[in-house]
C-alpha cells in the first residue's frame, strides 16, 4: 500500500463512499446467508469485490438521472437510491420487495430511483439503455444513462448495435464495463480477441477511458469527467473498469475455476480495505471507520429480518401486470 | 369516409396519432425516402427526422431502443420491414418488450408497437413470407393485430399507437394496394378482440385473418351461389380474440372452419378449433377444421409458392364436405 | 440397464455418440468446466477443448456457426445454456439452420442438435423459465424432442445426433436429477414420433411431455385409487408427434385431455386437441381438454409461480369431471 | 485516367479479369430484362459496378475453398465457378436451377463449387461463415473461406460475434466488407459511427486492409497478401474494399435518394472501364477487348433463353429437402 495521500483528498466523499460500499458488501453478505437460510430463493449474483465501480459512477449520477444493470445488480441498485428493506424483500420474493417479488435479483429494479432494471439476458440492457437515452433526447430532457455490464457482454452483438445507436444519434450514456475478467466460469480473455471493451467503442465511435476499479476515487474521478462531457452534449461514452469478483458466480458457485494465486491477488484488492486504509493515513480514526460497517451490517440485518416478515404476494399477482387488454383470467385463487 | 388503400390508411392513422400525441415517434431502416414499401412517405417532412427516424441495420437495436425508449415514456413505434427480421431481434421483443411490466412489478410500461409484414408475396422466398403470429399470441404480455382492410389498417393502428403494451402488429404484404373506404374521423379506433362479421350465413363458421379474410370472403361468394350461407369472421386481432363471437356463431352454424396462411400445425388455428372444441363440443354438427400451409419453407418457384396457398377453392370444397357430411 | 440420473443419461449419450462418430463437436458457454448444470462434467479431459469447445457469449455466433459447421459435415451440438437464451439466435435457427436444406434446393444439410433447457425451476423467474416448444413445432424444417425420463434423454439425445436435420432438443431443467434405468446398448435410441405408454386404463387419454408426464403419473395413480383408469401417453417429441398413438388411445377412451407446462394460449396442446376434434370428433365421448399455463410470464416469488402450475389435482380433477360428465 | 502502367502488370490474368467482370456484368444485365419482362421473379439486387471486388477475390480461391454471399450475391457466386445457365434458370425459378428454383437471387448457391449460399438477411452469412471455418478447422482441412457482406452488415450484432469468433478460434476466413456507400436507401455514414468496418475488425482482433475496390488489380493483390496469411494459419483477416453500385439497392429501385453528382462520380468508376483502358495501354487491341464484352453476352443471352424454356419445378418440389423425419405430408399434386 502506498502511504502517500492522493492530492486534493477529499475526505468527507471518500468517506461516504466507504458507507456505501459497506452498505453493499454487507446487504449482498446477508443475502447470501440468506440463500443459505433458502428464503433468497433464485440465483444471486454477489458483487462484493466489485462495489468501488458502482459506488464510484453513481457518485455523479442524479436521482432523475438513470441506470440499467445486469444480473450482477444489487450494488448499482443500493447505489442509485433504493432502499434496503425493499431490496431484501424482493429477493425474498416477498410482498413490498422493489418489484413486489415478481422480479428477484435478476430483474430488481427501483424506477422511482431511476433504476430501470436488472436484466437476466447479458448484454440486453445495452440497448435498452441506448433507447432510454433516445427518449431523453427526444423530450429535451437533462438526464445521463448509465449502463452497466460485464466484459463478458462484450461478446454479444447487442454491445456493438447498442454503441453504434448511442453515438449514431448522439446519446446521453455512459457504458460501463465491468471487468472481473470472467464471464461465469470462463476466462473472458480467452474467449474475446482484440484488445478489449475500450478499443471496441472507440471502433464504434465512443471515446473510452480504462480505470482501476477497484480504486474508488480513480473511478469516481474519471466518472465525473465522462459523465460531464456526457452532460455537456459530447454524446456516449465508455469506461473500462479492472475490478475482481470475490465471490463465485453465483452465490452458489464456490469459484472453483481460478487459481489459488489468482484467488489470493484478487481478494488483497479489496476496494473497501483501499479506502479504509486512505482515509486512516488521512487521520479517520479505525474505530470511526469500523462504525461505518457496523452500521451498514446493522441496516442490512435489520432489512432481512424485516424481510421474513412480510408475506409472499398473493396468488392473484401471479396475473397482475401483464397487459391491460388480454390479460390473463384465471380462476379464483386455489 | 375515404377510398384509401390499406397502406395508406396505415400511413394516415400513424400521421394522425403522431399529430395527435408529440411522444409517438418512428423508427426504422429507410424509413426517411418512406420505408420499403413506400408505407412511410412524405411522413419525414411532416414530422422531421427525429421523429420518423432511420436506423442502422440493427434489429436488435431498433426493438431494445423502443423498448427503453417506451419505459421513458415515449411511444414508438417500430418497423421491422419483413416480419422474417424481427427474428433478429427475438430477445428484445419477448423477453424484454413483453416482460418488462410484470418484471418489475408494474413499476413501467412499454407502450410500443412493432410493424411486422406478414405473407407470401411476389416469390419473395424461404426467408421473407413467413407468418408466425401464432408465435406471438403465445406470448404472455403482447397484443397481436393482423389487419385485413384498409379500415382495420386504420383503426387498428390508431389503437396499437394508443395501447399502453407492446402490439405485435402484423400488415399483409399483398395487402398493400388494396382499396377501401376508410373512416375519416380521427378518432376513429378498432378496439382490440372485436372481430369483424364480413358474410352471415346459418350453415358454416368460416374464422380468418389478414389476408386470408379475403380468400375466404371468394369462397363465401361460391358458396352463396350454390346456395350455402356461412358466417365469415375476420378476427382481427389474435390477441385478444373474439371467443365469443366465434362461439356464438357456431352455436349457431354448427360447423367451424379456421383459414389462414401460416402454417397449419401449431398455428392460431389450432387455438381456435380447440377452444371450440373443448367450449362448444355440443354445438358442433361437424368436425372442426383447419387449413393453412403445409409444414413447408416457401420456395421462390412460383408453383411451388403455389402449392402451399390456401384457395377460395379449398375453402369452398372444406365447407362444402362439412354441410354436406362428406368423409374426409 | 444402469440406474442414472437424466442429468447423466444426456452425458452418456454424448459421450458415445462422440466416441462412435469424430464430426460430433459441442459448443457453448463454459463447457470446459462442465456447463451450467454439469451436464458436460468431465467430457472436456476426454474428448479435449476442441470437441467440447468454449464459446464467448454470443448466442447468434454458437448457433450460426453451427450452422456452417453442420452444412461443412460436422456434427455440432450446440448449449443454449436456458432456452430463453435461445431467444438471442432465432434468425439463426428459425432463418438459416431450418431453412437452408431447402431454399439450397437440397445441396445441403444442417445436421445439428440445440440443447435449450425449459421449464419452470427454483424461482428462476420470467427470463429463464420459458418453455416454447410450440414456437418450433410451428417452423417448417425443424425436429422437436422434449425427453421426459433418463432413459429417454439418453435414446433421444442419441437420435438427435444421428439426425441428418436440426433437432431443438429441450431437456427439462426440473428433471436434472431424475433417476431411472437407462439401457446400456450404445445403439439404444428413440425414436422420432414414437410416444410412449406410461399407463393403460380405458376411460381417458392424458397426453403429456416433459415434466408433466409426471404430474400426469402422479394423477393417474390418483385416478387409478378411485378406480378411473387412463392411457397415459408421453409424446416424447413433438415434431413429429405420434398422432396415430392418441388416437388409437381415444378411439378406446373417447376422452382427451393434453397437460403441459408452456401457456395454454397457442401452445402445443392446441395441435393435439384440433387434430383430435378434426379427426376423432366421432370417437369422442366427452369435450377434449387442454391444461397448461395462464397466459402470463413466470413470477419470481413462489406463490405466484405456483399460480401457474399445472398440478397432480388439477389433471385428476378434469378427468374426473370427463368421465361423470360433470359441467365444467 | 493515368497512363501509367503498373509495374509487373500481367495481362494475362487482368484481361481474365476483364472477361470474368463482363460475363457478371452481362448476366446481370440479362437478369434486369428478365425482371422486366417478368421472367425473373422475385427482387434481384445487381452488383453493376462492384465487379471487381468479387473478381480480385475470388481469384485467389480454390475450388474446394469456399463463399458465402448476400442479397447481392451474383457476381460471386458466377466468380466462384457457378454456371451461368444454372443460376438463370434459378433466377427464373426453374428446375434444373442452381437451388432447383427453390431459392432464387437471394438463395442463390451452388455447393458443388463450395459457394455456400446468398443469404436474405443481412450479416447473417458472417457467422455461418465463421462456422464453415471451424469445421475446415475441425476437420483439419485446408481451405479458405470467404464470407462477403456490404458496409450496412457492420451494424448488426452477427458482425461483431462472428469476427470475435473467428479470431478467438484462429479460423480461416476472409471476410470481406463491399462498401458501395449505402444500405437500401440510407447512406450508411449517417447510420455508422466511428472510423468504420477496418477500425471495427482491428478491434476485433481481426487484421484489416483497405482497397479501392473498383481496381480489380489492388483487389487482387491485397486478397493474394491477406489470403496468402489466411492459409498460413494467420487466423482471419478482413478486406474493406470501396466501390459503387450503379444500379438501384434492386432492380426496381432507381436510386433517386442520390445526388446526380454522385451518381455521376459512381458511374465514372467503372471496374470495367479502369481494366479495359489499362488492357489498352498495355497494347491490347480494343476489338479484342469488345470481343470479351460480346462473348459474356453470348453466353448469358443463350443462357437466359436456355432458361426460359426450362419447366418450373413441379408442385411437389414445395415439399421436398424439407426434413427427412416429420416431412410434410400433402395431397397428391392439385
Ligand atoms: C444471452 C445470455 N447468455 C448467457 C447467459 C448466462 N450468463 C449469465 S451471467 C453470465 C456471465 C456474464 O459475464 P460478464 O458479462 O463478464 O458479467 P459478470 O458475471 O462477470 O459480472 C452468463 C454467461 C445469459 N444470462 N444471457
Ligand atoms: C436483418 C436484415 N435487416 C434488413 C434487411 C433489408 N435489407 C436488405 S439489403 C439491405 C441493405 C444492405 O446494405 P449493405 O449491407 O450495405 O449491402 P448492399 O445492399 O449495399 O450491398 C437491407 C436493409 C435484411 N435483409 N436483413
Ligand atoms: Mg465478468
Ligand atoms: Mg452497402
Amino acid at each position: 500500500m502506498n502511504a502517500m495521500l492522493p492530492v486534493n483528498l477529499d475526505r468527507d466523499r471518500l468517506r461516504a463512499h466507504h458507507r456505501l460500499m459497506w452498505r453493499i458488501r454487507a446487504l449482498e453478505e446477508v443475502a447470501l446467508r440468506g440463500l443459505d437460510e433458502k428464503l433468497v430463493l433464485g440465483a444471486i449474483h454477489p458483487s462484493i469485490g466489485q462495489e468501488a465501480v458502482a459506488v464510484g459512477v453513481v457518485a455523479h449520477l442524479a436521482r432523475e438521472d438513470l441506470l440499467l444493470s445486469t444480473h450482477r445488480g444489487h450494488g448499482h441498485t443500493l447505489a442509485k437510491g433504493a432502499s434496503s428493506g425493499a431490496m431484501l424483500r424482493e429477493l425474498l420474493g416477498r410482498d413490498g420487495g422493489t418489484c413486489g417479488g415478481k422480479g428477484g435479483s435478476m430483474h430488481i429494479a427501483d424506477f422511482g430511483v431511476g433504476m430501470l432494471g436488472a436484466n437476466g439476458v447479458v448484454a440486453a440492457n445495452i440497448v435498452i439503455a441506448a433507447g432510454a437515452a433516445h427518449a431523453v433526447k427526444l423530450r429535451g430532457e437533462n438526464r445521463v444513462v448509465a449502463c452497466f455490464f460485464g466484459d463478458g457482454a462484450i461478446n454479444r452483438g447487442p454491445f456493438l448495435e447498442g454503441l453504434n445507436w448511442a453515438a449514431v444519434f448522439g446519446l446521453p450514456v455512459l457504458f460501463v464495463c465491468e471487468d472481473n475478467r470472467y464471464a461465469a466460469t470462463t476466462r473472458t480473455d480467452t474467449m474475446t480477441a482484440g484488445p478489449g471493451a475500450s478499443a471496441r467503442a472507440r471502433s464504434l465511435g465512443v471515446p473510452a477511458e480504462e480505470v482501476d476499479g477497484n480504486d474508488v476515487l480513480a473511478v469516481d474521478e474519471v466518472a465525473a469527467r465522462l459523465v460531464g462531457e456526457i452532460r455537456a452534449g459530447g454524446g456516449p461514452r465508455l469506461l473500462h473498469a479492472h475490478t475482481w469478483r470475490v465471490t463465485g458466480h453465483t452465490g452458489a458457485d464456490p469459484g472453483a475455476y481460478r487459481s489459488e494465486d489468482e484467488t489470493r491477488r484478487g481478494a488483497a484488492l479489496c476496494p473497501i480495505r483501499r479506502a479504509r486504509e486512505t482515509l486512516a493515513i488521512a487521520g479517520l480514526i479505525l474505530a470511526e471507520l469500523d462504525g461505518d460497517e457496523a452500521e451498514a451490517r446493522r441496516e442490512m440485518e435489520a432489512a432481512y429480518a424485516e424481510a421474513q416478515a412480510a408475506p409472499f404476494p398473493p396468488f392473484a399477482a401471479a396475473f397482475s401486470d401483464v397487459q391491460d387488454i388480454g390479460a390473463p383470467q384465471h380462476a379464483a385463487a386455489a | 369516409m375515404s377510398e384509401l388503400t390499406y397502406l395508406e390508411a396505415g400511413r394516415l392513422a400513424l400521421a394522425e396519432e403522431m399529430r395527435r400525441d408529440p411522444l409517438v415517434w418512428v423508427v426504422g431502416e429507410d424509413l426517411g425516402r418512406g420505408g420499403v414499401f413506400g408505407q412511410y412517405r412524405g411522413l419525414a417532412a411532416e414530422f422531421g427526422p427525429d421523429r420518423i427516424s432511420d436506423a442502422p441495420i440493427s434489429e436488435a437495436a431498433i426493438l431494445g431502443a423502443a423498448v427503453g425508449a417506451a419505459m421513458m415514456g415515449t411511444r414508438p413505434v417500430v418497423e421491422m420491414r419483413f416480419s422474417d427480421f424481427a427474428l433478429c431481434a427475438m430477445d428484445e421483443l419477448v423477453n424484454q418488450a413483453a416482460k418488462a411490466r410484470f418484471m418489475f412489478g408494474g413499476q413501467t410500461r412499454v407502450p410500443l408497437v412493432v410493424r411486422e409484414p406478414i405473407g407470401m408475396w411476389r416469390s419473395s422466398a424461404a426467408q421473407h413470407s413467413q407468418s408466425l403470429e401464432a408465435w406471438y399470441a403465445h406470448v404472455p404480455g403482447l397484443v397481436v393485430a393482423c389487419p385485413a382492410t384498409p379500415a382495420c389498417n386504420k383503426g387498428l393502428l390508431k389503437a396499437a399507437i394508443r395501447c399502453d403494451d407492446p402490439v405485435v402488429y402484423m400488415e399483409h404484404k399483398g395487402l398493400w394496394p388494396m382499396e377501401g373506404e376508410v373512416p375519416d374521423d380521427p378518432d376513429f379506433t378498432v378496439p382490440f378482440g372485436e372481430a369483424r362479421l364480413v358474410a352471415e350465413g346459418g350453415e358454416a363458421t368460416i374464422v380468418a385473418w389478414s389476408a386470408a379474410v379475403h380468400v375466404a370472403a371468394d369462397a363465401a361468394q361460391t358458396l352463396a351461389a350454390d346456395g350455402i350461407w356461412v358466417d365469415l369472421i375476420d378476427l382481427r386481432t389474435l390477441w385478444p380474440w373474439d371467443e365469443s363471437t366465434v362461439r356464438r356463431s357456431v352455436r349457431k352454424t354448427g360447423r367451424l372452419l379456421v383459414a389462414h396462411e401460416a402454417v397449419t400445425v401449431a398455428g392460431f388455428g389450432a387455438e381456435i378449433v380447440a377452444t371450440i372444441a373443448e367450449a362448444e363440443a355440443a354445438s358442433l354438427r361437424a368436425p372442426p377444421r383447419r387449413l393453412g400451409s403445409p409444414r413447408a419453407p416457401v420456395a421462390y418457384a412460383p408453383t411451388a409458392e403455389a402449392a402451399l396457398h390456401v384457395t377460395a377453392e379449398m375453402i369452398a370444397g372444406a365447407v362444402r364436405e362439412m354441410v354436406q357430411g362428406a368423409p374426409r
